[in-house]
């Protein structure tokens, strides 16, 4: 499959592309340098652009769709970025139905969570420096996705990073704030070395990093070469999308205001590593990649039922999403480490699990910017009559989530499920049932939010917040409630919609979409994942919804839970992996650099000077002593030249 | 002789200064026209380093605007002076940033009895004797020059710098001048070789390297290793590196940004002028060595960065860290890493320049060096705190910033050939953004604390924010500032999205000098491959 | 007997005033010393000029007795000079002058 | 007892010597040797003079003798040099050699005398000048303190000199041992006295006297039994004689080795080449400051020219014997010279061990036996000699109640006080650091470039590293006098009248200039080589 051939030279209405990147970026630009002379309009430039960029792009779908399949993969050259002899890196971006899958998806729900954010942020004095650091991310998630080699990926891949720490550390008087940001920075590094490397690889095998280039050679490459390239990629992956091992920065990641949270940590970011993989299709779907796909199956099984899991234990409103994100991601990577079978699939999920899980996260931030930014599930509950509006999204969201029939949940995660059981032999059953598995802890988890939130009792009503504040919850304004409908109406029907589309829509991307005959047909599965489900849903109920809940967790807890709360040991295992020594190697090495390499300089200098101190001894004043050395001398030197003569 | 005009303007390169160093000297009664004429002939400098850069032919001759003059006839030594590619962008460099020094030092209050015009007329003449350094095409005059310019910072570090600047200042001294004789003896060496050779010793370098590079491999080696020695301590290398973080520490921030953004530069320079082409078996024979060095530079500057708890101490880790990189890409040998390494000369300079800058308005501001005795500063004082985040990310090399470029060249460069050496080395990138962010993180980040911000009793004092509890007002930046770190951030950003200018001036270089160390790249294109004559 | 001897006395004169230099403490006496070193010298030189069968020697000899006649002169000018300010002339009291 | 040696030298100089019978007897040209004449001539013309003339008309007719003695001298030989023949030419019945290098020492010699006569000839500083007014007073008593005050001055001092002028330029083109020794005395003799004359510190001034003539005649007694065992090897003391009689080997070596071994210790002691330094510092220190500057400029000139033309004419043809061992006692030298210089706490003390220091340099450039060698150790000695002079010229400028101010502690921020003095000295001490664009470094380059030409590449590693030893002590003076505060009761600096000035000037100016542009001096000193005859 090779779609390196049919890239043409972006003309028309792609000729215009780098309007994407730029709209957003001079929005950042004026925003940053602007300063206070922009705050009174610093948000409707924000937005205005954002929007604009998604006009573009809907106009650009359109023009794209009107050309036959085959001609949809444009290359777009902007300008020489980096030449040196036998490397040449060009800033250029590739129109093709992948990228503008996101385009849409990024612009879209970036346009959304701009609106949205006016409201939310309306209170903050440094309003207009967040709608610049959100457009900063939109630019670069948009480059990273338009990019055309791995090298300008690469760049949005760092780009995207930034904004995330800028808006991680948002409050960053605050430390936690800013140490999570800081966090969620050097994991994502640690990825992105893995991308470096591959990149590396690639131009020392194949001597470019240009996609059509790569991805014509990697055909030609060994069996290892390629292996280590898929591996490399997914490291890069992990990082960004919050995959294990390098999951544990995206809870903390939630330190971030709300808006941040659904647009970066929940529908766009957290997926680029879904769409690095998608990306890469024409090297995991390679016979020699056969192990790099299994290792990408793994962590995403691995991920999605640690995601779940410690879903159920956290009370923290947007942690216990932020684990749900990862779960969800986990599916996402499973899928398309299913290779052909999965790349739409994974796709898919990744474009509903947007809408659903970013109304999701609206709603938790209305919900909180209505108790004064209470997070505790355990002291709130029964909100579903103060906050209808919020409710009702949320719960669609809700059901779109754990796959209620003909939601989109019910589309894309089925889908995955089933084709998991596709996968030849036992992985089809071990990975099916993993994923089936998740469909019902999700459920689980979810039902207990959805309980503890909006059912229920309100325990917060003799509660105060932590600045003493009683709870008036209220219903938030229409900036904030129509993203929230909107969002609510795409994860409604947007899996009816696009499941059918989609697959042929990215098929000169990734690929068609190859139909598995796993042992169980897809109907057998579907009504099993929503049987399993329900019977999640059903738990929780059990468990949560009769009886009443106490304020504050309970503490004396069976072991699971225990193990859960603490992220199944996840930042301990960094901690005595990574930190602790870490901290103890730079305090070593600063002692060694004292008293070691710079003492050994000293020391030469002091002893030096010591001896000197000594020998100046010898010149005692005395005149016979210096005769003696005269004579001493003397006798050396004559010994020494009849030594030299006669031995 | 002379070659075309632009003979005339590297002339003119070189006097400007050194007139401009006498002229501000005699003014230093006066401290302001003082002021003002060391900026007036730093940006006269500049404007020609522009001009002579646009005079220059990428695709012309290896040296060009030569001009030379016999100096001592008996031992062939000749004052001539031409510029390639590499020393072109260095001498830019230089004309860059003495201006912005001079501008970031205008208001800087200078020990007792010290004048401003002693100090700008130092720095000119510092000034005056790199450009040299980098223009020099006698390897006499290299020498010469090389250990001249040691004077004048020993002079500045010694007079204007901090508590311990007798000893940092002796120590820098000592350092460089033992490198420089170590040097001397291999100089001698050559000349004594061409001597052999020729029937007549001489210095030119080009004749020099003709003469010297096919020598046998131990007499190269040890010839090799006495330049190396000079330029490794010059470009700090592991375990030659304790005098920069002392003189770093001590020295005055002007003298710092001079210090490791032109002065270690010359080390790296020389990696490439004279190591490569001089001796390029002995260059292949050692790489290891070098490469082991530069790898352990990388880590251990990095992780030292993290340890530090003075700022001053912390930048000289974190050049210590980067020159890890320059020599990584230099001995590894392919036109990639080359040219990276180059531009990471140049983008070494700006981002850890800017980054130097930004930390001295900080102490400025604080009046400590100490890390503990901030944080939370960016509540007060914003635009600083914006502009140590876009340096910190620069020198931590994140793409669309300057440093990126060379990162990212010396590492894919140097990959095919080395490719331990540099996994090593790329483990650095996370360290950078672990210490960049640390600093980040420690003073501006969190809520406002340290002594340097808050009354030594920890209590509120009077502030601009009162609410913030600051102790003294604590301005944001003022225009002067601003315009001094506005170049930087253009600079940052421009070279980050569009490095194509200098990487076009450079590369004809690095291919030239692959040609004379007889190195071939390890990953070709079919159409165009640099043909040597 | 054969002139070896006269030469192995004159070293062993030559090394009885070194020796009497570095064992001595009255300058006079030093000096003596001096004194009895060239001397030894003058009977090698004598003696050289015998085995050699050439005059000059000897007269060397001559030259360096009027030598030493100068050094004598200078010396006990010098000697006399610090021993009149000194009261002594023992050359271990005079180091003021060391390390 | 002036006149008892002018007397010996005129027996000197008529001394029939047992001309070999193989040599052809050449026609005594007076033309020749008329400097020496003029000078020694003038010496006995100023004793007389002493005994003629009343007190108060000694010291100007003195010094207007003695300059013009020396100038005319100069003349004498400038007047020979252009008619020279190239390959130099035998004087005075075969005694001595006057050829090229001869030449060249002897307009070195008669230079750095002018300046030193200046010196001694200042009373600007003192009145009446450094020297005492009445040798025969005992220090300590009433007339010893009123003479500190007085302006009278024991004149002798110019006559003796010159007297030391004329062994000197003997010395250096002494053709045989005997003339060598005799020279050797001459030299020695004046010195021993001038050492004792001080105005101030009367018993440090004779107690160096004291050492120094002591362990000279001891020095000489080695000299002169070397001489006798070499005269018992080759049955001549001609070097030319000796040399063709090591040529052929069938005469007992242990007389030759041995006696060559005496001799050189005996001018190694002249040279104060360690070990047999041992006097250098005390003496330095104890003598009138104008005195040790004629002692450290002169001697070390006559010194290295003797061993150069006995190492080249005598003992060329054994050289590959001694050579080792000379490589040991350089070695030696210059270890001793640097590391004991780096705690001396007397900046006249430091010069001293500095020059042992570069006593061992000189050495290496001696026993290289080649034309370079020969011409960098003559050109080394010119630049040394000005520097050591001038520097102590400088030294004799920093005075409190009690006189000079030796002592380091008293330099403190010597430059606030008088910013030109500490600027010269700062550069002096540079130029005997080495440091380039100063005659210092010239000299070494031209010395270590003919040692590894020569096949001493470890040695002069080992020389390089010490002069960066060096450096050290040469740093800490500047680093005082720059970077420390004054002290309160801090010594003042004299303005020195017009002979200091001169002499300073002559000695700063020849330190720049042959820094600059040394190709003339290279050129003379490389125009040579030793008559052998």
């Amino acid at each position: 499959m090779n779609l390196a051939a049919e890239a043409h030279q972006a003309s028309g209405v792609a000729g215009a592309a780098w309007l994407l990147l730029v709209l957003p970026a001079v929005g950042a630009a004026v925003l940053l340098l602007g300063g206070r002379r922009t705050d009174k309009w610093g948000h409707l430039l924000g937005s205005g652009t954002v929007i604009a960029a998604f006009v573009y792009g809907v106009i650009l779908f359109f023009d794209t769709k009107s050309l036959p399949a085959e001609g949809r993969v444009a290359n777009l050259h902007v300008f020489d970025w980096i030449s040196v002899n036998s490397l040449d890196v060009e800033f250029g971006l590739r129109i093709d139905p992948l990228s503008l899958t996101f385009v849409l998806l990024i612009t879209g729900v970036g346009s959304l969570i701009h609106i949205y954010s006016i409201g939310y942020m309306s209170d903050d004095r440094d309003r207009r420096r967040f709608f610049a650091y959100l457009n900063l991310f939109v630019s670069a998630m948009l480059l990273l996705v338009l990019g055309n080699s791995f090298v300008t990926l690469y760049f949005g891949w760092e780009g995207v990073g930034l904004a995330s720490y800028l808006l991680i550390g948002w409050y960053q008087g605050k430390n936690f704030a800013a140490t999570a940001a800081k966090k969620a920075f050097l994991m994502n590094r640690v990825g992105d070395v893995g991308l470096a490397l591959a990149i590396f690889l690639m131009f020392k095998n194949i001597g470019s990093t240009q996609y059509d280039v790569v991805f014509a050679e990697i055909g030609k490459q060994s069996t290892g070469v390629v292996v280590a390239i898929g591996i490399l990629l997914l490291l890069g992956a992990c990082g960004k999308s919050g995959q294990f091992p390098l999951q544990a920065w995206l809870p903390d990641a939630m330190a971030g205001p709300t808006p941040v949270s659904a647009l970066i940590h929940a529908a766009t970011m957290v997926t680029a590593g879904v769409y690095l993989i998608a990306r890469s299709s024409p090297l995991y779907s390679l016979p020699q990649a056969e192990d790099a796909r299994f290792v990408v199956m793994i962590i995403g099984a691995v991920t999605l039922v640690i995601g779940c899991i410690i879903g159920c234990a956290y009370d923290d409103f947007k942690k216990v999403l932020a684990y749900s994100t990862v779960s969800q991601i986990g599916y996402m990577i499973l899928a398309v480490g299913l290779g052909p079978a999965g790349y739409a699939l994974g796709i898919l999920h990744l474009l509903t699990h947007g809408f659903f899980k970013a109304g999701l996260f609206l709603g938790a931030g209305s919900v909180m910017h209505g108790m004064n930014d209470e997070g505790d599930i355990r002291r709130l509950g029964g909100l579903a009559r103060k906050m209808p509006i919020t409710f009702v999204t949320w719960t669609l969201g809700y059901l779109a989530l754990i796959g209620f029939p003909f939601l989109s949940g019910y589309f894309s995660k089925d889908a995955i499920i089933a084709a998991a059981f596709g996968a030849h032999g036992t992985r089809g059953w071990v990975f099916g049932g993993i994923a089936l598995l998740g469909a019902g802890l999700t459920a689980f988890y979810m039902t207990r939010l959805l309980i503890l939130v909006f059912l229920g009792k309100p325990r917060w009503e003799n509660l105060k917040s932590e600045d003493g504040r009683a709870y008036h919850p209220h219903e938030s304004g229409p900036t904030m409630t129509i993203p929230m409908i909107i969002l609510a109406v795409g994860s409604v029907a947007g899996g009816a919609i696009l499941s059918g589309l989609l697959p042929a829509w990215l098929e000169p991307s990734v690929g068609e979409l190859v139909e598995t005959h796993g042992p169980l047909n897809h109907t057998v599965v579907s009504i099993l994942t929503v049987g399993i489900s329900l019977i999640g849903a059903a738990i929780a109920f059990a468990i949560f919804g009769r009886r009443e809940q106490p304020v504050t967790r309970p503490q004396r807890v069976s072991f699971p839970v225990r193990a859960a709360r603490a992220d199944l040991y996840g930042n301990h295992l960094n901690e005595a992996l990574f930190s602790r020594p870490g901290v103890w190697l730079t305090r070593f090495l600063v002692f060694v650099d004292n008293r070691g390499v710079d003492g050994l300089v000293n020391g030469i200098a002091a002893g030096l000077g010591g001896s000197s101190g000594r020998l100046r001894r010898l010149q005692t004043g005395f005149v016979r002593s210096y005769a003696l050395s005269m004579l001493g001398g003397s006798i050396l030197v004559i010994a020494a030249l009849l030594m030299v003569r006669f031995a | 002789m002379t070659s075309g005009t632009g003979s005339w303007l590297l002339a003119a390169l070189l006097l400007v200064p050194l007139v401009g160093a006498a002229v501000v000297t005699a003014l230093r009664g006066n401290d302001h026209t003082a002021k003002l004429a060391a900026l007036a002939f730093s940006v006269v400098e500049f404007a020609l380093a522009i001009a002579s850069w646009v005079n220059f032919k990428p695709d012309g001759a290896r040296l060009q605007q030569a001009f030379s003059f016999d100096w001592i006839p008996a031992f062939g030594v000749h004052i001539s002076f031409a510029v390639d590619g590499i020393a072109l962008v260095m001498i830019a460099v230089i004309g860059l940033l003495v201006p912005l020094v001079i501008g970031a030092g205008w208001a800087d209050k200078l020990p007792e009895g010290r004048t401003k015009g002693g100090f700008f007329g130092l720095i000119l003449l510092e000034q005056a004797l790199t450009v040299g350094v980098f223009a020099a095409t006698d390897v006499f005059l290299f020498y010469v020059l090389f250990e001249i310019m040691l004077i004048p910072m020993y002079f500045l570090i010694g007079s204007y710098g901090g508590a311990r600047r007798q000893y940092a200042a002796v120590k820098f001294f000592l350092y460089s001048f033992l490198g420089g004789l170590i040097m001397l003896a291999s100089v001698i060496g050559c000349y004594v070789m061409a001597g052999d050779e020729l029937g007549k010793g001489t210095f030119d370098w080009a004749t020099l390297v003709r003469v010297v590079h096919d020598a046998p491999l131990g007499t190269q080696i040890w010839l090799f290793l006495g330049f190396f020695i000079a330029f490794a301590v010059k470009a700090p290398l592991v375990p030659l590196h304790t005098w920069l973080p002392d003189a770093t520490a001590e020295a005055p921030i002007g003298v710092a940004v001079l210090l490791v953004g032109i002065l270690d530069k010359v080390g790296t320079f020389g990696f490439l002028r004279y190591l490569l082409p001089m001796f390029p078996a002995a260059s292949k024979e050692l790489a290891p060595l070098v490469l082991v060095l530069a790898v352990i530079g990388v880590i251990y500057g990095s992780l030292l960065a993290t340890g530090q708890r003075d700022m001053k101490r912390f930048l000289a880790y974190v050049s210590i860290a980067h020159f890890g990189f320059i020599a990584l890409g230099i001995f590894a040998f392919s036109s990639q890493s080359l040219t990276g390494s180059v531009t990471y000369m140049i983008n070494h300079s700006i981002a850890t320049g800017m980054l130097i800058l930004v930390v001295g308005m900080v102490i400025s501001r604080g009046g400590s060096t100490r890390v503990a005795d901030y944080g939370g500063m960016a509540k007060l004082t914003p635009v600083l705190a914006a502009m140590l985040l876009i340096a910190g990310l620069s020198s931590m090399s994140l793409p669309g910033t300057n440093s990126f470029i060379s990162e990212f060249l010396v590492l894919i460069g140097s990959f095919p050939n080395a490719p331990v050496y540099t996994i090593i080395a790329t483990v650095g990138m996370v360290l950078a953004a672990l210490y960049v962010l640390w600093l980040y993180q420690r003073i501006m980040q969190g809520p406002v604390r340290g002594d340097a911000l808050i009354g030594a009793g920890g209590g509120p004092g009077t502030a601009i924010a009162p609410e913030l509890g600051a102790k003294k007002a604590i301005a944001d930046l003022n225009t002067r500032e601003k315009a001094v770190l506005a170049p930087l951030l253009l600079l940052i950003v421009a070279l980050g999205l569009f490095p194509k200018p200098v990487l076009d001036v450079v590369t004809p270089t690095v291919n030239a000098t692959m040609c004379e160390a007889q190195l071939v790249d390890p990953v070709q294109s079919a159409e165009e491959r640099p043909q040597c004559q | 007997m054969t002139p070896t001897y006269y030469l192995l006395l004159s070293a062993l004169l030559f090394t009885i005033g070194a020796v009497g230099v570095l064992v001595r403490r009255n300058a006079i006496v030093v000096f003596m010393c001096v004194e009895l070193m060239l001397n030894a010298v003058n009977l090698s030189l004598v003696t050289f000029a015998r085995i050699n069968g050439s005059l000059s020697g000897q007269i060397m000899a001559f030259f360096v007795m009027v030598v030493a006649a100068a050094e004598v002169v200078i010396g006990l000018a010098i000697i006399m000079s610090i021993f009149r300010t000194r009261r002594t002339a023992s050359v271990d009291d005079s180091n003021l002058l060391k390390y | 007892m002036s006149v008892i040696s002018s007397v010996l030298l005129l027996a000197q100089e008529q001394a029939p010597l047992p001309v070999p019978s193989d040599t052809k007897v050449q026609a005594p040209s007076l033309g020749a040797v008329w400097p020496v004449l003029i000078v020694l001539g003038a010496a006995c013309l100023g004793v007389l003079l002493e005994a003629l003339l009343p007190r108060h008309l000694r010291w100007s007719t003195q010094v207007v003798l003695s300059l013009l003695a020396v100038v005319g001298a100069g003349i004498a030989l400038v007047a020979y040099v252009s008619d020279a023949p190239a390959a130099g030419e035998l004087a005075m019945k075969g005694t001595l050699a006057i050829d090229r290098p001869g030449l060249f020492l002897w307009g070195t010699l008669l230079a750095l005398a002018l300046g030193a006569v200046l010196l001694i000839a200042d009373r600007s500083v003192e009145p009446g000048g450094a020297f005492v007014a009445s040798a025969a007073i005992r220090p300590g008593t009433l007339q010893d303190r009123a003479q500190v005050t007085s302006t009278g001055m024991q004149t002798e001092v110019f006559p003796l000199t010159l007297f030391a002028l004329g062994g000197m330029m003997t010395f250096c083109v002494a053709n045989d041992l005997l003339t060598m020794f005799v020279a050797l005395e001459v030299l020695s003799l004046p010195l021993y006295l001038m050492c004792g004359l001080a105005r101030r510190r009367r018993l440090l001034s004779q107690e160096s006297a004291v050492k120094y003539f002591l362990l000279g005649a001891f020095a000489s007694a080695f000299f002169l039994y070397g001489v006798a065992l070499l005269y018992g090897y080759a049955g001549s003391v001609r070097l030319s004689d000796i040399s063709s009689a090591a040529a052929g080997t069938d005469r007992s070596d242990t007389l030759l080795f041995a006696g060559m071994g005496l001799l050189v210790i005996g001018l190694l002691f002249k040279a104060s080449v360690g070990p047999f330094h041992t006097w250098t510092p005390d003496v330095y220190q104890g003598a009138p400051t104008p005195v040790t500057a004629f002692m450290a400029a002169c001697t070390k000139v006559a010194a290295f020219g003797g061993i150069l033309r006995v190492l080249q004419v005598a003992f060329e043809s054994t050289q590959w014997e001694w050579r080792g061992v000379l490589w040991g006692v350089a070695i030696v030298s210059m270890v001793i010279g640097a590391v004991l210089g780096l705690t001396q706490t007397d900046v006249k003390r430091m010069i001293a061990y500095s020059s042992v220091a570069h006593a061992g340099f000189l050495l290496i450039g001696s026993i290289a036996l080649t034309e370079k060698g020969l011409s960098g150790t003559l050109f080394y000695l010119l630049t040394y000699g000005f520097t050591t002079l001038a520097a102590f010229g400088v030294i004799s400028l920093v005075r409190d109640s009690s006189g000079e101010a030796t002592h380091l502690s008293q330099w403190a921020g010597l430059a606030k006080r008088s910013p030109l003095l500490a600027g010269v000295f700062t550069f002096l001490l540079l130029a005997l650091a080495g440091i380039p664009l100063t005659s210092g470094f010239v000299g070494k380059f031209v010395v270590f470039e003919a040692a590894i030409a020569d096949g001493m590449a470890p040695l002069v590693v080992v020389a390089l590293i010490a002069s960066a030893v060096a450096a050290f002590f040469y740093l800490r003076v500047i680093v005082l006098m720059y970077f420390s505060e004054p002290a309160a009761d801090g010594p003042t600096v004299t303005v020195p009248g017009a002979f200091t000035t001169a002499a300073i000037t002559l000695g700063v100016l020849v330190t720049l200039l042959l820094g600059l542009a040394p190709a003339f001096a290279l050129d003379w000193a490389g125009s040579g080589a030793f008559a052998i005859h």
